[in-house]
């Protein structure tokens, strides 16, 4: 419950926060939210030297519309996000993962920048941000560069953000005209993470699937693209027909974790009915 | 203007929990308290080969740390049990030692093996990280049966095979064998009643406070029975005078059980403070609770039933290995026994019964009392095996049960009916809660729209539990048979103040049942003044003369009739005293409503009248005593048996296995009511906890003995939206041996509920021919049965 | 915790024992592992930081290569204890000859965790075992390769 | 070391030096003397320490004290005005939302956001909007009754104000 003692610095702001990390190094975390940090701090499984809070900077916090882009401050708190008309528009399975995370306590603390930078395996956003086809923009002691949320999450907890790089905003890409979306969740029951999450976006051109986009969070280290089942659907009908054929794939050739909950089988199995649960919801 | 028994008055102690008022022992600081923190084994199974706290001791603000060693060379005891069951031999049951911290071996994970006594709780947790134990892990089992088999590695070097007691109750096997020979059909389960984590919300703490000018010693501690606890913490353990010692249980946050025993860190803490001279705290994190706290249940059952032809049970044959745990707590002994084994004639009319456990030790931390204690265990396998008898035979669960019920008893008329296993119950209406549990139901339409749903492909299932538990723990020369080591007795003094105020003192001890409104109810009546004149004081030795606790559905049928033969007294003696003042004979007197009125007149004096009397004895009778104080013991003549009939309607995602509580109905008869809101409640809550260990609760010890679900990260516990409301009903048999008629209601929704949950899914899976599945009934265990 | 895994790599068999009997090499290519020193034949003394998402430890103990089958097998004992818990391991790896220029290796083993880690750590703890046998590989397809160095 | 916060609590201002680690839940127990906020777990899951920041549910076991800095704190013990309870807490007594009231003071906080957002909640949504807080006593039942219970009176007031 008692944290190690650190020093704590209170960023003025992104650039401040930037020279700090400068200066501290890897003995360095940044704090925003705290909900993915704190927690393990509090067991001492994590006992960084210094953290640097940015938790508090407005200019991190923010939902607004940049022209063809929704662009979300990577402050923003899951809560905000949630109850943003503008996310909703744009992507209703925005608000829906949202509103799946963690609970009201936490929705109101963690941000969507710490999230994803955390890269929890089982974390709602990666998979939805991927199937969102955001960009990740992120800032570091060179400037500004945009990462892809496909290339974004490389592995278990970790990321292509450098440790100088803070996440700065995520830009998500209207869709076009015609698309719906939705994330569909399993959750593990104590902790209620997602034993597997799908976010889901089907673009309807006529009576078939222009565009289809599907990721997974939950079923193996990092959230990842499901290309197999995307190509399966595309320029087909969305029926449910064509969408259990489609999520037959799901998990193809994927390391599934297993716990005390989930089995890796189990895992597999889950994947492919809240694939058919959100690309049935996104086909509605 | 007097009338609360049976009102759903508003609870007294709300007031202050929901300022923020309460007063919990962690609230607690004391004038130059130190803290302390507890260095524990990562193992489960450790040979301490040494402990360096010199590091720790070295650094800023930390006052001392102790070891296993220092607590050995004090001479001090370890922890005792309370109750004492012998092997089938005669031979005492193993006991071995538990001491405050451990020298030579770790027997669980979590095993206490330092103290480090600092300044700020933070410099102690720093500095426990650098108390530096070397040790040499070893073998570790922590599953009951196999700790029995040959080789398994052992708990304490002197109980052979792991075993601390085997034991017996019933019918002789031959006979039982014999009946289930002539068997028409016989049922056969074989289970584990999974361990579950009792999880108060709020984790244990203790200071201990020693005051070296007086030498008195206090402890504040988290405790369902402050008086038990100094007890056993003074005489077996400390070897300190009780009357140097003062136990507070000031608010308790929940105990269900968990808090009822004398845990090693309230001892250690009084140690500390003794040595230290000043007042220590401790605080469980979580983690620590889930590590160290009592667990609940933890047996592994094989069960058979046998039935003639027409259903009606003939025999019934239990063999049961029972997990203690690594060292045996206050109770442990007593509830896989003389708890569970005299219960399994549960409603029904089985003839022959003989029930076999073994108490075996594991590398794992104390099993004890969790809510139901032993009757949820009973219950549990009686009623799956009902329930599985009847889609084996092809018959309907509810009728299989009305059939095979004891008819009904009231106790006076008819007299308390003689079980098998030792007990007699004390009255009962069994068809009655169960014939209402179904018209709520609405059990015909039910079956239709299963039927309907079956072949839309949806799983929906019914499931019934009907139970009985022997409540109001517990006359003392039977408990005395039985191996206890105390009287379950309780105390009530009630001392009316000169100006006709009450202050009530009960060793019954609330944590959120309500005493201090249920108790003044009762009070209030039967002295026909206000509810607001009357105060309960409970949960500090120095106030209450002795008190037992509360556990067992016991405080107010154990807990209210002493206060009720102090009441008595106080009426009596009043009479003398208003007789006096009238100038009437005490035999023309009648009390009701708050005065004493000459028979046929309306002369009448005042209850303030005579207390201010008894306390200005001016006027007064020749040869009677002042004041207006009485204490009395009340030592119950026999058990309560609350009894219910709880249904459970569940769907099952075909999908996921994901069960889906839709309907709980629950007919309870715990006796006369007092506070029915207060009742309810009770029962809302022993409901959440049983369906929890149905759907969603179980520890999990991996091979090495390791806890690896000891966080709310993976332990599930029920949240509000894992549970539907609740459909309660009531049915009233009065118990006819104790004063307030009343049985108890604390552990009944915990016992009736979990079979009703299981029962509900085997029958929603019955199209699959599944039969029984091991709790909890996770998706992913259900959804592997539909799939093989 | 079941550890497994199986890797192509485009070398001999021979060449693949020598890197892993080479202690500098061992000390590069195990994940986390910053130091071995070499406490007798085959038994070493190691010091790992572990990073990984939310935990962070440093970890001292002892690695031994025990039964050794040139070039077919070894088993790899590990004991490492931190403040959040420890670790103790046994894993086999069978190197099979595919070809000349290809073996296949294997491993198989257990890992038990006791402590603040068995206990909190579950739910991801496949995700841990699956990172660490991918980092190993990686790491020695990087020696193998001549490109040594590149983060581990 | 230690760092410098101004926080209002309960509509009071305090000034105080910290160390950095001093998680807020405790700033407000051993620092403010203010124990009706507790704690239950250390992961961040039960609930019992809920209270609100500028005006939103958290939990004060996973927010330093130094996070809160700036910030607008209301703790159980800053419902009541002036002596009269908030509807929550008389939601609470009347429909016996509480039990040993360990988890109370959280409860009665998590309620609060909600009914600042939504002042009519279905039995789901309050469910839903608990779930974040853990009672091993009620069942759940009856708090699910007590916030109903507050809900209408705030309405009512509502009603009689406008």
């Amino acid at each position: 419950m008692i944290p190690n003692n650190f020093q704590y610095h209170r960023a003025a702001s992104v650039d401040d926060a930037l020279t700090l990390m400068a200066k501290h190094g890897m003995d360095a975390k940044l704090l925003a939210g705290g909900h993915s940090l704190l927690p393990a701090m509090k067991l001492r499984l994590n006992q960084p030297d210094v953290l640097i809070d940015i938790g508090h900077l407005k200019e991190l916090r923010y939902i607004k519309k940049e022209g063809n882009e929704l662009v979300i401050g990577a402050g923003a708190t899951h809560d905000d996000i949630a109850h943003s008309q503008m996310a909703r528009e744009t992507f209703s399975m925005l608000s829906e993962a949202a509103d799946l995370i963690g609970d009201v306590q936490v929705r109101n603390k963690g941000t969507l920048g710490g999230s994803l930078a955390h890269a929890d395996p089982a974390a709602d956003w990666p998979a939805v941000m991927i199937a969102a086809h955001a960009n990740i923009e992120v800032k570091g002691p060179q400037g500004t560069r945009t990462v892809a949320a496909d290339d974004f999450f490389t592995g278990f907890f970790s990321t292509a953000l450098a440790d100088n790089e803070i996440i700065t905003a995520i830009r998500i890409p209207e869709p076009p005209k015609g698309t719906n979306s939705s994330y569909q969740k399993f959750m593990q029951p104590a902790s209620r993470f997602a034993i597997v999450g799908c976010a889901a976006s089907i673009t309807m051109n006529g009576r078939l699937c222009s565009k289809v986009s599907v990721a997974f969070t939950g079923l193996s280290d990092a959230a990842f693209r499901a290309s197999n089942i995307e190509a399966a659907l595309f320029e087909k009908m969305p029926t449910e027909e064509n969408i259990t054929a489609a999520v037959q794939k799901a998990g193809e050739g994927v390391m599934a974790m297993s716990d005390h909950f989930a089995s890796e089988e189990y895992r597999l199995h889950l994947a492919r009915v809240f694939a058919k649960r959100a690309l049935m919801a996104a086909a509605k | 203007m007097t009338n609360y028994i049976g009102k759903a008055v508003k609870r007294v102690e709300d007031k202050r929990f929901i300022t923020g008022k309460g007063r919990y022992t962690d609230d607690i600081v004391l004038p130059a308290m130190a803290h302390a923190y507890i260095v524990r084994s990562p193992y489960a199974h450790a040979r301490i080969i040494s402990v360096d706290t010199s590091a720790a001791e070295a650094m800023e603000g930390v006052i001392k740390v102790f070891t296993g060693k220092d607590i050995a060379a004090s001479g001090i005891n370890g922890i005792p049990t309370g109750w004492q069951v012998n092997f089938k031999n005669g031979e005492t049951m193993k006991e071995p030692p538990h001491p405050l911290l451990v020298a030579d071996k770790a027997r669980y994970m979590g095993d206490a093996v330092a103290v480090v006594i600092a300044e700020t709780k933070e410099i102690a947790r720093d500095a426990g990280d650098i108390v530096e134990v070397e040790y040499e892990e070893l073998p570790a089992v922590a599953d009951a049966k196999k700790a029995t088999e040959p080789g398994a590695p052992l708990v304490h070097d002197d109980a052979p095979n792991n075993l601390c007691f085997d034991w017996e109750l019933g019918n002789p096997k031959a006979e039982v064998n014999e009946a289930m020979s002539k068997a028409h059909h016989i049922t056969t389960l074989e289970f584990t009643n999974q361990r579950v984590i009792p999880n108060a919300i709020e984790p244990r703490s203790a200071i201990g406070h020693y005051e070296e000018a007086n030498d008195k010693y206090t402890l504040y501690t988290t405790s369902q029975n402050p008086h038990l606890t100094r007890l056993l913490m003074c005489a077996f353990v400390l070897g300190i005078p009780e009357h140097k010692v003062r136990v507070v249980a000031p608010d308790v946050g929940g105990g269900f059980g968990s808090k009822i025993f004398h845990y090693a860190e309230e001892a250690l803490m009084i140690w500390c403070s003794q040595r230290l001279k000043r007042p220590v705290k401790w605080t469980a994190d979580r983690s620590e609770a889930f590590m160290t706290d009592a667990h609940g249940r933890d047996h592994v059952t094989k069960a058979e039933m046998g039935f003639d032809k027409e259903g009606k049970i003939v025999g019934l044959r239990v063999k049961t290995y029972a997990n203690l745990g690594a060292y045996l707590s206050t109770f442990a002994p007593c509830v896989p026994t003389w708890l569970h084994g005299t219960l399994l004639q549960g409603l029904y009319t089985t003839p022959k019964i003989n029930v076999d456990v073994t108490g075996v030790f594991t590398h794992t931390v104390m099993v004890d009392a969790y809510r139901g204690a032993g009757r949820p265990e009973a219950t549990y396998l009686l009623e799956r095996l009902i329930d599985t008898a009847a889609l084996e035979m092809k018959m309907d669960p509810a009728q299989l049960r009305l059939k095979n019920f004891i008819p009904p008893f009231d106790g006076v008329k008819q007299p308390g009916y003689q079980t098998q296993v030792a007990l007699q119950y004390d009255s009962g209406n069994y068809h009655g809660v169960l014939n209402r549990a179904m018209e709520m139901v609405g059990y015909e339409q039910f079956r239709k729209e299963q039927e309907a749903a079956r072949k839309e492909g949806k799983l929906l299932g019914i499931g019934f539990s009907t139970y009985i538990e022997a409540c109001g723990i517990a006359p003392s020369a039977v408990v005395g048979a039985l191996g206890a080591r105390a009287g379950l007795y309780e105390v009530g003094q009630v001392r009316v103040q000169p100006t006709g105020k009450v202050s009530v003192y009960t060793g019954a001890h609330s944590h959120g049942q309500g005493h201090e409104t249920t108790f003044a109810q009762v009070v209030a009546d039967r002295l026909g003044i206000p509810m607001d004149d009357v105060e309960i004081i409970h949960g500090d030795s120095e106030s209450v003369a002795f008190g037992m606790g509360t556990y067992g559905s016991r405080s107010l049928a154990v807990g209210g009739s002493a206060i009720v033969k102090s009441l008595d007294k106080i009426i009596e003696k009043g009479a003398k005293i208003a007789a006096h003042k009238l100038e009437a004979s005490e035999e023309d007197l009648e009390f009701a409503e708050g005065k004493w009125t000459v028979k046929g007149t309306d002369k009448s004096v005042g209850f303030g009248d005579v207390a201010l009397t008894a306390y200005v004895p001016h006027n007064y009778p020749a040869g009677l005593e002042p004041g207006l104080d009485f204490s009395s013991f009340y030592d119950p003549a026999n058990f309560t048996y609350p009894f219910g009939a709880h249904i459970a309607v569940v769907e099952v995602d075909k999908d996921t296995g994901k069960v889906a509580l839709k309907r709980f109905i629950a007919v309870d008869d715990v006796g006369n009511v007092i506070n029915p809101m207060i009742v309810d409640g009770q029962i809302h809550g022993g409901l959440a906890q049983g369906i929890g260990q149905a759907l969603f609760e179980g520890a999990l010890y991996d091979d090495n003995g390791q806890l690896i679900n000891g966080s709310y990260m993976d332990y599930t516990m029920p949240r509000a939206d894992d549970l539907p409301s609740f459909e309660l009903d009531r049915q009233v048999t009065p118990c006819p041996h104790n004063p307030l008629g009343v049985k108890g209601a604390g552990e009944a929704g915990t016992i009736g509920s979990t079979p009703a949950v299981v029962n509900a899914v085997m029958d929603a899976l019955s199209p699959f021919g599944i039969k029984n599945l091991e709790m909890p009934l996770t998706p992913e265990r259900v959804w592997r049965a539909m799939n093989s | 915790m079941h550890l497994t895994g199986t890797h192509r790599f485009d070398a001999s068999a021979n060449e693949i024992w020598s890197k892993l009997m080479d202690i500098d090499t061992l000390a590069r290519i195990t994940p986390g592992v910053s130091k071995l020193e070499e406490l007798g034949e085959d038994q070493y003394k190691a010091i790992a930081e572990v990073k990984m998402g939310p935990v962070s430890g440093s970890f001292t103990g002892n690695l031994n290569v025990q039964e050794k089958q040139e070039p077919k097998s070894f088993i790899l004992n590990i004991k490492q204890n931190s403040k959040i818990g420890n670790v103790a391991a046994d894993v086999k790896i069978e190197l099979h000859p595919v070809s000349d220029r290809e073996t296949e290796l294997s491993f198989d083993g257990k890992a038990n965790l006791s402590g603040l880690l068995a206990r909190t750590g579950q739910r991801v703890l496949s995700g841990v075992a699956n990172t660490l046998s991918k980092q190993f590989f990686q790491a020695l397809e990087d020696e193998l390769a001549g490109s040594a160095g590149t983060q581990g | 070391m230690a760092t410098k916060i101004k926080v209002k609590v309960n509509g009071k201002t305090y000034s105080h030096e910290v160390e950095p680690r001093t998680l807020l839940v405790q700033y407000l127990r051993d620092v403010l003397g203010l124990t009706g906020t507790h704690v239950g777990c250390d992961t961040s899951n039960c609930g019992a320490c809920t209270i609100l920041v500028d005006g939103k549910a958290v939990k004060s076991c996973t927010m330093l004290a130094v996070q809160a800095h700036g910030s607008e704190v209301k703790t159980i013990e800053g419902m009541a005005d002036n002596g009269a309870l908030h509807p929550l807490q008389e939601g609470f007594r009347e429909e016996h939302g509480l039990q040993c009231g360990f988890c109370t003071p959280g409860m009665i906080m998590a309620s609060a956001d909600l009914l600042s957002r939504n002042s009519n909640p279905s039995e789901q949504e309050i469910r839903e909007a608990l779930e974040g807080n853990f009672c091993r006593c009620t069942g759940y039942h009856n708090i699910v009754k007590s916030v109903q219970h507050a809900a209408k009176k705030i309405n009512q007031k509502e009603k009689v104000a406008s």
